[in-house]
């Protein structure tokens, strides 16, 4: 399975963000998108989601599920963390499991369950309490564990590190690599350092 | 007795005034009830987790400065 | 299949109902309209019983518009509809289960507040019955038309009222019939059910060309 | 010295638990007395006949509605100007309290008007100003239900009832002024019987029997909310810190 984007170019309120960009993702291999603000590292993310159309080129997943789009073989994890306050935190994983729906359901994509996921991000001890009590950082892991509990082979990180303590980034580089490998791939937009091994990095200039 | 009877033709207004000023007070009566007994539990489970308010903190820490 | 859209109808009314929700809201929005009225018209209660139902369609469609703004808008903010975006599900269900659960949540309420207000608006049992009828055919097709215009102002920031003038003209065959309807229960002469079951009519239609519209919206507005 | 510093809700919680069983037995006593005199003590009146005992129901709730507003008025002057750290837990409890009255006044005032003037609901100046009090406790309440952390919807709620406080006499007065404009003939005025002793003592048992329940069911409403702060603090906590963490702090 290969993650493949041709030409792409994309425009955001009629300024040309990035154009004619074009990679290639094999399974198990993570890239990390980097280059200053505004460079449209978010935007690339989320033409990959299928977020947003692209102004020309296209994304495609090879031998990927026939029926679905790209966007749907992939988790996006953005800056939202699409969490209710008023639920509590497993009725907030409770429903993303049973609403999203897997991008492949080979063996071994199994997902977890959710108090799995959240063992594995350490907020288990929260599970009954409702969302608005949680800190900012907790708040990041219940978003994260999104990814844990659907089996989708892509996973689009949009700044995966930003509010996270030591401990928790130590965890999250776990998950990852257990991700690719089991055949999964990773597109990141990151300014720190990926806490994985070998990451392939796409630098995106400012246009001249 | 007989006075109770001599609600006149009107007697199932009265009645139902009567029931429906009961039922009210009652029902807010239960709720309240439910509700005291209803946090009293969930504040006791919480008590049992452990987790426990400042004051009853500083109260222990004190216990321990004064025991010790 | 169904998994999914149980999850998101329990999910859309559990919010609905917990603090900060929409869900009864609506009513208290309804029962002030109502109250209102007679303190302009006046207290005289034949006319009152005259033009109750208008007042009863009338407060049921303001009350369902105004609460229609934050449908998709709080998805939208928390990052949520992104998600849905990528889900995997048809939008245009999703779209339908949204409009169900908001309906239960708020249109439902309005349907079984109609009788108890129109004891304030003096009507007489054949017409609490028939207004009430009409509201429980007519109120969906509301937040199903609605939903078109929440789709389309979901990245205004204030997008409540734009909604409502965008969406009223929509709403309009369904109000005609709905006080047609709930007014021939009472005066003899014009039948019942043909007012009706053009409501009911509209209501299906409003079913698939809301979630459709609703939808295509949604596409267009991530960006 | 405060004459009781009510304002620390530990000793509020122990008074009010040592109060509560009198004030409940006083009640009930009450109620009991009032309830004999009604239905033995009053007269029928000689128009209405025994519909007249609806108004041992109407006119005390009525009451108790208005006086439900004003204990919640002086709570919202605790809340901004004295910041007194009850206040506003006083408040919110009277809210759904004053809920009730005003609606157990409407639905007896709607039964005495059916036989009176064979319809439900006739749009008299004093019932339409306790129907638009009815619809104020309804936006305070939902206003306490909408805004999620408790100090700042205890002062959005004290400006709210502020706010009504001061409009209160204002739409009494308009309402008033309303229904003589349009005078139509089938209203009469609501006061019935001329207030004669036999029939005004049930009255004031049963207003005080009423004002009873209502301290009764303030006082544990209050409590109420008391525990249901600690709880949200308690669960503050717990998300915060890991339970283990906790527990290790409380062990030092």
């Amino acid at each position: 399975m290969r993650l493949v984007a041709e030409n792409l170019s994309c425009e955001r309120g009629g300024r040309r963000v990035f154009s004619d960009l074009a990679l290639t993702l094999e399974a198990g291999r993570a890239l990390a998108v980097t280059g200053p603000n505004g460079v449209g590292k978010s935007s690339l993310l989320r033409v990959l989601a299928g977020l947003v159309q692209p102004a020309s080129g296209e994304v495609r997943v090879e031998d990927g599920d026939p029926e679905l789009s790209a966007g749907e073989h992939c988790h996006y994890y953005g800056h939202l963390d699409a969490l209710k306050p008023a639920l509590t935190v497993l009725e907030n994983l409770a429903f993303w499991t049973a609403f999203l729906a897997p991008g492949r359901t080979g063996a071994q994509w199994q997902p977890m369950t959710p108090i799995e996921a959240l063992e594995a991000l350490g907020i288990d001890h929260a599970g009954d309490l409702p969302a608005a009590y949680l800190s900012a950082g907790q708040r990041r892991r219940l978003a994260l564990a999104r990814l844990l509990v659907v089996a989708r082979p892509v996973w689009l990180l949009d700044e995966p590190t930003s509010a996270l303590d030591a401990a928790s980034e130590a965890r999250l580089g776990q998950l990852m690599s257990a991700h690719l490998a089991a055949g999964g791939m990773i597109v990141a937009a990151t300014h720190q350092k990926m806490p994985l091994a070998d990451v392939g990095t796409l630098r995106l200039e400012a246009p001249a | 007795m007989t006075d109770l009877l001599a609600l006149g033709p009107h007697a199932g207004f009265i009645v139902a005034c009567y029931l429906v000023t009961l039922g009210v007070i009652g029902a807010l009566f239960a709720w309240i009830l439910a509700d005291g007994a209803r946090l009293r539990a969930r504040l006791s489970a919480m008590e049992a987790q452990g987790v426990t308010r400042r004051s009853a903190r500083a109260r222990k820490s004190n216990a321990g400065e004064a025991g010790s | 299949m169904s998994g999914w859209m149980g999850a998101l109808f329990l999910r859309e009314l559990r919010l609905s109902l917990r603090v900060g929700g929409g869900a009864l809201i609506g009513v208290l929005f309804f029962l002030a309209v109502i109250t209102v009225i007679p303190f302009g018209v006046g207290p005289d209660l034949n006319l009152l019983a005259l033009i109750g139902p208008a007042v009863l369609w009338i407060g049921a469609l303001l009350a369902t518009l105004l609460g229609l703004d934050r449908l998709f808008q709080a998805d939208r903010d928390d990052g949520s509809l992104d998600l849905m975006l990528m889900s995997g599900r048809p939008l245009e269900v999703l779209v339908l289960v949204k409009c169900l659960a908001h309906w239960a949540g708020t249109g439902l309420p309005l349907v079984l507040a109609a009788p108890v207000l129109s004891i304030f608006l003096n009507l007489e049992p054949l017409a609490i019955g028939a207004v009430a009828l009409t509201l429980l055919a007519g109120t969906p097709a509301l937040t199903l038309i609605g939903a078109i215009g929440a789709a389309l102002t979901v990245s205004l920031r204030r997008g409540g009222l734009l909604l409502a003038v965008l969406v009223v003209p929509f709403s309009i065959p369904v109000l005609i019939f709905g006080v047609s309807a709930s007014g021939a229960a009472v005066t003899e002469p014009t039948p019942f059910m043909t007012p009706f079951l053009l409501l009911c009519a509209l209501t299906l239609i409003s079913a698939v060309v809301g979630p459709v519209a609703a939808a295509m919206a949604l596409r267009f507005s991530s960006d | 010295m405060a004459i009781l510093d009510l304002a620390n809700p530990t000793r509020f919680l122990a008074l009010s638990a040592r109060l509560l069983p009198w004030l409940f037995a006083a009640c009930v006593v009450a109620f009991a007395a009032g309830l004999y005199m009604t239905f033995f003590v009053a007269p029928d009146d000689y128009q209405q006949g025994a519909t007249v005992k609806i108004m041992y129901l109407h006119v005390p709730a009525a009451w108790l509605a208005m006086m439900c507003y004003s204990v919640m008025a002086v709570s919202s002057l605790g809340t901004l100007i004295w910041k007194h750290p009850l206040a506003d837990v006083s408040a919110k409890a009277a809210a759904p309290i004053g809920a009730a009255f005003t609606l157990i006044s409407l639905i007896t005032g709607s039964l005495w008007g059916k036989p009176m003037w064979g319809t439900y609901w006739v749009w008299d100046a004093r019932l339409t100003s306790v129907l638009v009090l009815f619809i104020m406790y309804l936006g305070l309440i939902a206003l306490w239900r909408t805004i999620e952390d408790p100090i700042r919807a205890g002062k959005a709620a004290a400006v709210l009832t502020l706010v009504g406080a001061i409009n209160l006499p204002i739409i009494k007065f308009s309402v008033d002024w309303w229904n003589t404009l349009h005078q139509p003939a089938s209203v009469i005025r609501m006061d019935g019987p001329t207030i004669h002793p036999t029939i005004l003592w049930p009255l004031l048992v049963m207003a005080l029997a009423f004002t009873l329940l209502f301290f009764v069911m303030h006082l544990m409403a209050m409590r109420n909310e008391i525990l249901r702060r600690r709880l949200r603090t308690m669960q503050l906590q717990a998300a915060s810190a890991r339970v283990g963490v906790a527990t290790s702090q409380a062990a030092e």
